[in-house]
């Protein structure tokens, strides 16, 4: 097993008047095997995005705990034990505009990823033309340029080319295609399988849109309110759906070839 | 993206005329000594001269030069000012940076204390200290301004410092294993320099107008000059009720030109970097 | 509970607290500061004693007597506290055997008379020249308003106020020179001397005016282009409602702000307005408090500073309650996200 | 007579680096009775087009040129306070992208659909309100809604309030603009229900709906519109157009859409090389050659025009050489 996520909890204070307590993630378990191309499904506030962060030790849960190949990473505090964690287990964000510092160059996000590749002696310039060029930019294109000069697209591709550096035993994309133009998603998406399939990394794909999780994965979660509420492979969610959620979920996403009924 | 910046700000009216005024003045008072070599302590002719050519700007009730009094008086303020916003924004950034990165308790216990200094006004307590102190110097009158005016850049440093770390980019520096002081530095503190510069632009006129006002009171410095203790004098010695116009004029009308030309200037800055107010 | 009282007992809460953190420091800084300037006050008192030794002894009794100076500190400080809360202010040295309260009595109807009209006029002619300043946005008026504004809210008001003296008084002889009447007149309810008053009313009031105009304006300006660019404003907008009444939201949403602003304002009008009063040799409190500065007479100082934070705490308190009573996110105890 | 007919609507964002063009020729018509999705990637220009449809333009965004007829009344030429009396709210009203935060914070719903109303119409304070509540019932919401502040309601219900005020005056129009793209699809749906309840019940009589999302247009539109870089790409009855997609752009984006269903799994996901043109400077000739996998020589060089056969119009050389 990759990874094992067990009994994950985690619980917010916020409130302007007074506290209240927030549970974002509810006894969360679940497990990736290596490979694996999981889907974690639900709207905003179901504890997809929480989970994440979880797992890629941004925060820290309120209970529960997450084993990395037969390790816990609670216990992974050392930068260097860390950096070899995220050299593992790598993440990409919804907001590629967000992603990146807009002070320096794109060149920069690409560069860091070198801080987590143990030895010292890369040829930095062949491995970042390379890995540009594997997820379809050419570095003449974006390399030495700001953010802002760059497209959604553009600019979420160069996360993926820090993931073709890293090779990383599992990336967690949080919502990656969610701000990207529908025309130019499936080149986009295929990237994330080319990496499974080339280098054997396992993907855990955070997004709202079932379409998306039913047409890439090899299982999909579907949380609610902090809850896993249903699991299994993506034709079996969607064509018997078993929690109440879900079946209310598949009823009515909107579909391209069938129209509701009462409208 | 820098440069970018820097030539797209230049474009801004209000800022260039600000800055102009601004160095301006700052250079008169680091140059006037040289162009102008009058030692402003001493007598030089007679007493409630009107301006002339042997005194530009006239003199005071003891025939001191007042340009040369001017001269040295702008730059002391600039001075205190300086020191001044130095040091609440060195409060202010440490305070609110801390609260905003650690969160928590920490967070909780030093907002506290913030909100207090907040709530008691800075021009009672400063007049406070000053007041039981026999000897201000500039130095002094700087740090009484200084401790006393931080709070609202602790407050806003920690509200950037919530929101930045939250961003992806953060997070991105983050998982690729770079230090928290790295991250502060590459990541944080630039997302926050044009903040950090307002700030500091804005603490320093209400540092020279608090020094001027102190010392109308008579708790400004002891030793030297400043625009607000040539005012003081002018006060002391009823230059108003004598028609000694040339005496209180200029020093306020430096002081005005200095406090207000910094206000344009972070009023520009401000409407340049936040789009809701730079809209049409 | 209630919100609404749970917001309003935690506000109370906070301000008393930094009522007493106010008192610790009134009471800390004369006896900490290197060189105790109560001790070398108190010596400088014994050197004068030559001159009117009677006296001079029973300032000194009575100073040693409110500080306690001979005893333990924490004593000193029960007492001092114990004193307060008797509402006991003290004994001035420059006034004796004047109590504090009672000096500061006498002169604070001037200040009041003087500032609270003063403030309220420049609150609402700085709002309304704000509001329009950004109604105007990138017009020559608002150019025009927006500069002055800047310079003014940078101007302080007693350099103006000597401006002011200056033109019309010294060189127009339109106002007389100083005070709050003329020399040798006993204040009395008659007609000439409301006339008199008025006379010499006119020029601190209005450098108070403009001095305070060019910060109420510059705040509204912001607040109202803030709204003016809001979702809201675009929305009604797009339903038709007229010019007006959209102007009539966007000014009820950016009146809060300024609302609060005046009545902290208003919580430190018991300091009078203290530089200018000097200026026009106004017999307010501020006027007192330039005294009791110049002269180093301590008790008069701590006494006006402790009634001054009271009612600016109190000031603050009461903008808590305006704010729990308008927003309704208070009133219905809305939780954060 | 159609309810809208526009004819070369220009309308351009000024800045300093010159003029974008996101509304540049636009002819449409929009016929009593139908629900237009007008869709469209982000940038091209499918916002700017609606609100300049009711002549809500404002700084930097600028009417060029062109003739707006709505309901039989040219608008484009009338001031902007006269269509704030006659026309907008009444005739065509809008329910803005950011319906979430469309109502004012610090004021109850009622309060505000009482200024609205009388705004409009010469009624009183009680009137105004049983007519709110009566239509807050036919619209199943709680008529105690009315009465709350925003901040208390969920998003879809702040949705559906901003739809029941838009649509207080029974404006023969409505405009929405992207009303769901923050929803979650169960409120989605309702939300969606909402409004074709609302023609369905005459309250209003014709609806314009933008969105990205071609399977939410597949849902309620009669009519599809499909906009690129400032103009109408493809234009056509929506049974017909999502089937048989003429236009090699609206192609594409048909065949983007990802949904959970086994004919989208077999079909595969097309995908467009490069970006969207820039505005300031949109290429020659036909604005979708540099993406066009079809792009012949003519489409470099001449502008294609939006005409019709069957049915269907297309402005593209491919289809109508």
């Amino acid at each position: 097993m990759l990874l094992e996520v067990k009994e994950l909890t985690k619980i917010y204070n916020v409130g302007l008047l007074r506290r209240k307590e927030i549970i974002a993630v509810k006894d969360v378990s679940f497990d990736v095997k290596p490979e694996m191309f999981l889907s974690l499904v639900g709207e905003s506030g179901s504890g997809k995005t929480t989970t994440a962060k979880i797992i890629l030790k941004l925060i820290k849960p309120t209970s529960g705990s997450i084993i990395f190949e037969g390790q816990n990473i609670e216990g992974i505090n050392t930068l260097k034990d860390l950096r070899r964690y995220w050299r593992n287990v790598h993440g990409i964000f919804q907001d590629p505009y967000a992603s990146f510092n807009p002070f320096h160059k794109v060149d920069r996000a690409l560069g860091q990823a070198f801080t987590l590749l143990e030895g010292s002696n890369f040829d930095k310039e062949s491995i970042i033309n390379e890995a540009l060029r594997e997820v379809g930019l050419r570095p003449e294109e974006v390399l030495g340029k700001y953010p802002h000069e760059l497209s959604g697209g553009q600019r979420q591709r160069i996360m993926i080319a820090r993931c073709y550096i890293l090779k990383p035993k599992l990336i967690l994309a949080d919502e990656p295609l969610s701000m990207i133009d529908a025309s130019t998603r499936a080149g986009i998406l295929k990237l994330f399988s080319k990496l499974r399939d080339e280098h054997k990394t396992s993907v855990i794909f955070i997004t709202h849109d079932l379409g998306l999780a039913y047409y890439v994965s090899d299982e999909i979660l579907i949380m609610y309110k902090g809850s896993i509420v249903e699991r299994g492979p993506p034709h079996e969610i969607i064509e018997k759906p078993q929690a109440q959620y879900t079946k209310r979920l598949v009823e009515d996403v909107p579909l391209l070839y069938k129209k509701w009924s009462g409208f | 993206m820098i440069p970018r910046i820097i030539k797209d700000l230049f474009k801004i009216k209000k800022l260039d005329i600000s800055l102009g005024i601004f160095l301006g003045l700052m250079l008169l008072s680091l140059l006037g000594s040289i162009i102008y070599p009058v030692d402003p302590t001493s007598v030089v002719g007679p007493p409630e001269r009107p301006p002339s050519s042997a005194y530009p700007l006239g003199t005071d009730n003891r025939g001191r030069d007042v340009l040369a009094q001017l001269i040295g008086g702008i730059k002391n303020s600039l001075y205190i000012g300086v020191i001044a916003a130095l040091i609440s924004l060195g409060i202010g950034v440490i305070i609110g940076a801390i609260s905003g990165y650690k969160g928590g308790l920490t967070d909780s216990s030093l907002m506290l204390m913030t909100d207090v200094v907040l709530v008691l006004p800075s021009i009672l307590i400063m007049m406070l200290i000053a007041a039981y102190l026999k000897e201000r110097n500039p130095i002094f009158v700087s740090i009484i301004i200084g401790v006393t005016s931080w709070p609202w850049v602790a407050r806003a440093v920690r509200a950037q410092m919530m929101s930045l770390k939250a961003r992806e980019f953060v997070y991105m520096s983050r998982i690729a294993g770079l230090r928290d002081i790295k991250i502060i530095i590459e990541d944080l503190l630039p997302n926050m320099a044009s903040y950090i510069f307002m700030a500091f632009v804005l603490l320093m006129s209400g540092a020279m107008i608090a020094e001027a006002g102190l010392s109308m009171i008579g708790l400004g410095v002891t030793k030297g000059i400043s625009l607000g203790i040539i005012l003081y004098w002018a006060q002391l010695f009823e230059s108003v009720r004598r028609g000694l116009w040339w005496w209180f004029v200029p020093p306020g009308a430096c002081l005005v030109a200095l406090a207000s030309s910094l206000l344009l200037m972070s009023t520009a800055l401000d409407e340049y970097f936040s789009p809701r107010l730079k809209g049409g | 509970m209630n919100p609404f009282i749970r917001f309003i007992t935690r506000r109370l809460a906070f301000l008393l607290m930094t009522f007493f953190a106010f008192l610790l420091i009134i009471f800390a800084l004369p006896r900490a500061i290197p060189g105790n300037p109560l001790a070398s006050l108190l010596y400088q008192i014994i050197q004068q004693a030559q001159s009117n030794p009677d006296l001079v002894k029973a300032v000194y009794k009575k100073l040693l007597e409110e500080f306690g100076m001979d005893k333990p500190v924490h004593i000193q400080l029960i007492e001092f506290l114990g004193r307060l809360g008797g509402g006991d202010l003290g004994t001035s040295i420059a006034f004796y055997p004047r109590k504090v309260a009672d000096l500061v009595f006498s002169y604070l109807p001037w200040s009041l008379g003087l500032l609270i009209p003063a403030t309220l006029t420049s609150w609402v002619l700085g709002n309304l020249l704000g509001a329009l300043a950004a109604y105007k946005r990138k017009t020559l008026t608002d150019n025009f308003l927006l500069t002055a504004f800047l310079t003014l809210s940078q101007t302080p008001y007693y350099w103006l106020a000597m401006i002011l003296l200056y033109a019309f008084a010294v060189s127009f002889k339109f106002f007389p020179l100083n005070g709050a009447y003329s020399p040798g007149k006993t204040p009395t309810l008659s007609i000439p001397f409301i006339l008199d008053m008025l006379h010499h009313y006119v020029l601190p009031f209005f450098s108070i005016i403009i001095g305070a105009m060019g910060g109420w304006a510059i705040g509204m300006r912001v607040m109202v282009i803030y709204e003016l660019g809001s979702d809201y404003v675009s929305y009604v907008d797009s339903l038709g409602l007229p010019d007006r009444k959209i102007l009539q939201y966007v000014f009820k949403n950016s009146m809060l702000p300024q609302i609060t602003g005046l009545a902290i304002n208003l919580g430190t009008i018991l300091g009078g307005a203290l530089i200018t009063e000097l200026v026009f040799s106004y017999p307010g409190t501020g006027f007192l408090i330039f005294r009791a500065l110049s002269t180093l007479d301590y008790p008069l100082i701590q006494g006006t500073f402790v009634l001054i934070i009271s009612t600016l705490l109190l000031a603050n308190f009461i903008v808590d309650l305006i704010y729990a009573f308008i927003d309704p996110r208070i009133k219905t105890g809305y939780v954060g996200e | 007579m159609p309810i809208l007919e526009t004819k070369g609507v220009k309308a351009y964002y000024s800045t300093p680096l010159g003029y974008i063009r996101a509304v540049d020729g636009i002819d449409l018509t929009l016929e009593k009775g139908v629900i237009l999705g007008l869709a469209g990637e982000s940038g091209c220009g499918k916002s700017t087009l609606v609100n300049t449809l009711m002549m809500n333009v404002r700084p930097p965004l600028r009417f060029i040129e062109g003739t707006i007829i709505l309901d039989g009344k040219e608008i484009s030429s009338m001031d902007r306070s006269m269509l704030k009396k006659n026309v907008w709210g009444v005739l065509v009203s809008l329910v803005p992208q950011s319906a979430l935060n469309a109502l004012m914070p610090t004021q109850r719903i009622t309060d505000l659909v009482k200024d609205v109303v009388m705004h409009h119409m010469n009624v009183s304070e009680q009137e105004v309100v049983s007519m709110a509540k009566k239509r807050f019932e036919e619209l199943n919401l709680e008529v105690d809604t009315l009465y709350r502040y925003p901040h208390e309601l969920s998003g879809g219900m702040k949705q559906r309030v901003v739809i029941a005020i838009s649509t207080l005056l029974n404006p023969k129009l409505l405009i929405v603009d992207e009303p769901t793209s923050a929803l979650d699809v169960s409120t989605q749906k309702q939300v969606l229900k909402m409004l074709v309840d609302l023609k369905r019940a005459k309250i209003i009589e014709s609806m314009i709906f933008v969105t990205h999302d071609i399977a939410v247009l597949r849902q309620i539109a009669n009519w599809i519109t499909i906009m690129y870089a400032g103009k109408i790409v493809e234009s056509g009855l929506a049974d017909d157009m999502l089937n048989h997609p003429k236009h090699p752009y609206t192609f594409s984006l048909v065949n983007a859409v990802v949904t959970p269903e086994p004919e989208v799994r077999n079909r595969g996901l097309a995908s467009l090389p490069g970006e969207p043109p820039n505005l300031l400077d949109p290429p020659k000739g036909c604005r979708f050659n540099p993406r066009c996998p079809n792009a012949m020589e003519i489409c470099r060089a001449k502008e294609p025009h939006l005409e019709e056969k069957s049915n269907r119009l297309v402005a593209c050389h491919l289809v109508f050489p």
